[in-house]
């Protein structure tokens, strides 16, 4: 028995979030590790508790033209605007890899109309080796001069409807951080048939070039991400994860163990890495060894223990 | 495949004002990087500067196991670099990016490259020589001292040409006045250049004219330099109209009749 | 002539924020700057654009329990809670020493109902040295349950129309980064009568201490600061500057000139610096050196000319 | 009147495992500093760590303008100051802080240190010894190797007794077990003391029981370290009940009588 097997027997580390059974609670977040192939010569992708892949939609899109990203103070800002080759070619050209790879896989799902999630889900719901579907509601809802589904309690409600009707597969709807009652959202995504939520997903920011005096990021604005953000994540995490039934991932500014701990204790059943695979490849593997080490340490048998042990 | 490693730091020296060479023992980089590629270095180890920074194979000594990156400083993270001394230790990740193609039966190749754009290119020609190709490289900077990889080209045999905005050394004016002549006088099978993008659309056009194939390696702002962020897209023709490719992923090199220059 | 002074008359500094006249638009932000005194071995008080001091309630407030403040990356929570000797002490013992020092005064009010704010704004009319108040609009309104007066345009606009009504000073209106539409509520309080906006105060964020296993802060949440806010009140800034009449004072992770240009890039006519005063107590007056430099060397006499000047 | 000092290292030693002496050219600071006065240091030249972190002048060389701290290696500033090399700048703002009182008349002055809590009380004994007071010092720790100023307190005639909690040197048990002998034998006239909140505690405690007057040096999370961001807050009585002080500003230093301990 290797000494990882020997560890595993002694704690354990399987969560369930709303129906998907993850092995451990380290997923990798939508955008971040594009379709799992670009990680395999650093990470043992069957290992991860599940891949979250890059936002997919009905038709193709371009993405949005440069400069996409820029640093930021412990951060980074992205303007990729979902370029993804749209859900055919998913599932014709990366799900099969990421079934032979025996991957978790939960699609990250976005569109601009009702109709288009409702479609999406439809074809994905046919599909082998798909674990669940990850809802992103910030996007703009062209029906509605562009405001985010996200943005507001009905409209978010109406998109997770219209997903819920098409798809047996758990539904894990995303929340949009840039809004004045997240705890609000969730309640109203969670009425409409949500079985989790992860939260948060990028901060609305920008920067500007003092050298051109212009908006760096081609698209003026951007997602902010990475540490930076981790306070208002593990905020937003704590707060819903009281309010609502369902189990939460945590998402925002994770590069370590400790980051991870930090929202399994605001309540988060997983957690999700997202900037922090661009600083180190292999960081979503190293935090899976690093908890399992941790609960060893601490005598700690079952993570799911640690889940809200923060709450007052 | 590529690799995390902890490099060691052999040297780190200003060779001109505000240019430095960096060179690093990681064997295991070492041992697979080919000319064209890039390898992207962590700076520092806290959350700021947060994303690595990602740096063209300049030389490359698989028997030592070393590699040599060309930078520039430019900003924060070049900046830090700069200060670091022999001994110290960098996680860089490696090699990157689809290589320079050396077509095997190369006879006569030509490298343009403008300013820190000789990065890739002194590795490249010593590639190109120990297969026997006659090399000639014009190479320009603004001014006389700000030009690089000269010495290099020179000690593998290359003939190298030089432009200088003011004419402090070599022809006055940009490379593209040097490389007419050049393609006019003698007949070469490849051309590769690397430099501002302006500069690169130009060469692309006069080699185009020329009927010369030819390759050039592309820059933009680099989040994970794996192809995953989507970050670092480029256009490319497709038909009439253009897609974005990933830099870091299907280049930094690129055919010069694919790529849609940003000028 | 100093050098300085040299400076100064080949280029313009002077910037007018809604009617108050500033040498210069760096501006130290409220709650991170005390009352001046304490920064008078590190910085000129005369010579900053304005001092906006310590948020000031009608009665003293003790203010949260320890610990009250954590760095995180890039940033800092605070959970201060507006400790302050309450406005009878303010003018007994601090604006005597501030008028002395001839500094320019800015009076940060915040109170928990509508009627608190009005008389503070009553009291504080009367007073001399005072260029103008700035209304924290981010204070728990303990008549709607402890909602914040800012995050909804109706409850903010309450708060300055009664503050309009008690003074002819100036009234810049500090808004709250946490909503989800920072433009609705700048129109609102612009029609409720503001002359000028500040924006943004702190994002609302926590930390978990994973030895104790509980939030570090004994207040659970705080606010977030410094630089890892910057691309989100960069943001704000540049989409309120571009719909509202009134000028902007931009805040948030300003830690050098660069920033400071950002922000007046964006739109900002003055700038403030919060916690950048912790880093390095003489920053704001770096800054102005720096800024002054700055536009001697690219040969732009007049600042003014920059605001705005990333508008697309 | 405090200041920002550029300071220059001049030794920066590890002495126990986990605890390093820092040594630093600053003459300014040096100048001014009085026992129980802190320096506020600006770990790293980025955004991250953000803040400066707090140390007591552990000793002070006015003649040479070199103040020396010792600290505790417990998180990631004190982390990267462990790394940090002769010759190498800090950014250091000081001196902080109310100092410790040392009235006129001291005869007997006790000095009671729980780990790195000796940090201020050995240059208050070296001010005091120079001021013609008999100094007792009980040091504790939790272990033999984490005993700390011995040496230097001997070097300076202080009469020093130990606890350790494990019984490795010393009296085992904590530093109140020494104390209280101590109190019983002879006549003091002031304690001083710094440790952990509750070992503050009950030192108050008993020095109120023998009537004896003194003051502790309290701790709490920084920002400014000057009085402006009210984030150092510690209770102090007030009548029946309390209110806040700032431990930067009014503080360190407290009277042992005033301070609500956090138990
Ligand atoms: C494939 C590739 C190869 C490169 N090879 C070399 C080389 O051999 N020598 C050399 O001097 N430079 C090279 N560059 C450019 C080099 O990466 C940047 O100059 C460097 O990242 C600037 O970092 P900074 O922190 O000093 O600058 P800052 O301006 O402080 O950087 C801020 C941010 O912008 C990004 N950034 C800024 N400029 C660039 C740029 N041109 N390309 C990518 N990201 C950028 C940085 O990564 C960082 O995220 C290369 C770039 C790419 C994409
Ligand atoms: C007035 C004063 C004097 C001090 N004197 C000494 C001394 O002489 N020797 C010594 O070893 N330590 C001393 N400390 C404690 C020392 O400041 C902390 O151990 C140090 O800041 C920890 O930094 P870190 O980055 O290694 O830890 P981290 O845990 O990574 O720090 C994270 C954050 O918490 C803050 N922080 C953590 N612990 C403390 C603390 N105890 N006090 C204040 N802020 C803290 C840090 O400033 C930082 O903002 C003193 C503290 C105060 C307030
Ligand atoms: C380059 C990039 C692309 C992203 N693309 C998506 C996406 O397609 N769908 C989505 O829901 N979230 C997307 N995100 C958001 C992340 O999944 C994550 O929610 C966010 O980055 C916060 O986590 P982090 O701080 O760990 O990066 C993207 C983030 C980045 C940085
Ligand atoms: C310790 C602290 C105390 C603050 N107190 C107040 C306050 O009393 N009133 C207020 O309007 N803003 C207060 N703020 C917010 C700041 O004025 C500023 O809006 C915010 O910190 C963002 O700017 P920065 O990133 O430069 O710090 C406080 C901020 C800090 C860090
Ligand atoms: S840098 Fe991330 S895709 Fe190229
Ligand atoms: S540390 Fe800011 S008031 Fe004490």
């Amino acid at each position: 028995m290797s000494e990882r097997n020997q560890v595993q027997a002694e704690v354990n580390m399987e969560v369930n979030l709303g129906g998907i059974a993850l092995a451990n609670p380290v997923t990798v977040a939508s955008g971040t590790f594009g379709y799992g192939r670009e990680y395999e010569a650093y990470v043992d992708l069957a290992r991860l508790g599940a891949i979250i892949v890059k936002g997919t939609t009905l038709e193709p899109r371009a993405g949005n033209p440069t400069p996409r990203i820029i640093e930021t103070p412990a951060g980074m800002l992205n303007a990729v605007g979902l370029q993804n080759p749209g859900v055919d070619v998913f599932i014709q050209e990366h799900l099969p890899y990421l079934r032979e790879k025996q991957a978790t896989v939960i699609v990250n799902i976005a569109g601009n109309t009702v109709e288009e999630y409702a479609r999406l889900t439809a074809i994905l719901d046919k599909q082998d080796g798909i674990a669940g579907l990850e809802v992103n509601i910030s996007c703009p809802n062209v029906e509605k001069g562009g405001l985010q589904f996200g943005t507001d309690p009905n409209t978010a409600a109406g998109v997770v409807a219209a997903v819920r009707q098409n798809t047996s597969l758990p539904v894990i709807v995303k929340l949009s951080p840039n809004v004045t009652d997240v705890v609000a959202i969730a309640r109203a995504v969670v009425e409409a048939g949500a079985d989790a939520l992860s939260l948060i997903n990028t901060l609305l920011g920008m920067a500007i070039d003092i050298e051109t005096r212009r908006p760096v990021l081609a698209n003026i604005f951007g997602g902010l991400s990475g540490p930076a953000i981790k306070p208002v994540a593990l905020r937003m995490v704590y707060q819903v994860a009281r309010e609502v039934e369902v189990p939460i991932m945590g998402v925002g500014g994770i590069v370590n163990w400790q980051d991870a701990l930090e929202f399994i204790l605001a309540g988060a059943t997983a957690v999700s890495i997202g900037t922090g695979n661009f600083i180190n490849p292999g960081i979503s593997e190293q935090i899976i060894d690093d908890l399992e080490n941790y609960l060893v340490e601490q005598g700690i048998r079952d993570i799911r223990q640690l889940i809200g042990a923060a709450w007052l | 495949m590529s690799l995390v490693e902890q490099a060691v730091i052999i040297r780190n020296e200003e060779i001109v004002p505000g240019y430095l060479e960096l060179e690093l023992r990681a064997p295991g980089i070492a041992r697979q990087a080919l000319p064209g590629q890039f390898i992207n270095i962590r700076v520092g180890s806290t959350l700021d500067p947060l994303l690595r920074r990602p740096f063209s194979v300049y030389d490359n000594d698989k028997n030592a196991g070393d590699i040599t990156i060309l930078y520039k400083v430019v900003g924060r993270g070049t900046g830090m670099m700069a200060e670091l001394d022999m001994g110290e230790t960098l996680d860089v990740l490696g090699p990157l990016g689809r290589p320079f193609s050396l077509p095997e039966n190369l006879q006569r190749v030509v490298l343009v490259g403008g300013g820190v754009g000789m990065a890739p290119l002194v590795y490249l020609a010593r590639v190109s020589c120990e297969r026997g190709a006659a090399v000639t490289a014009l190479v320009g900077a603004r001014t006389a001292s700000e030009l690089l990889g000269l010495n290099h080209l020179r000690g593998m045999g290359v003939k190298v040409m030089v432009t200088t905005d003011d004419g402090s050394q070599g022809i006055q004016g940009q490379v593209t006045d040097g490389l007419e002549p050049l393609l006019t006088e003698s007949d070469y099978d490849f051309i590769y250049c690397c430099g501002p993008e302006p500069m690169m659309a130009r060469v692309a056009d006069m080699a185009h004219r020329y009927g010369l194939k030819g390759e050039v390696a592309l820059e933009e702002n680099m989040a994970c330099g794996i192809g995953a962020c989507l970050g670092c897209a480029h256009r490319v023709k497709q038909g009439q109209d253009y897609s974005y490719v990933q830099i870091c992923h299907e280049g930094p090199v690129f055919s010069m009749s694919e790529v849609v220059f940003d000028v």
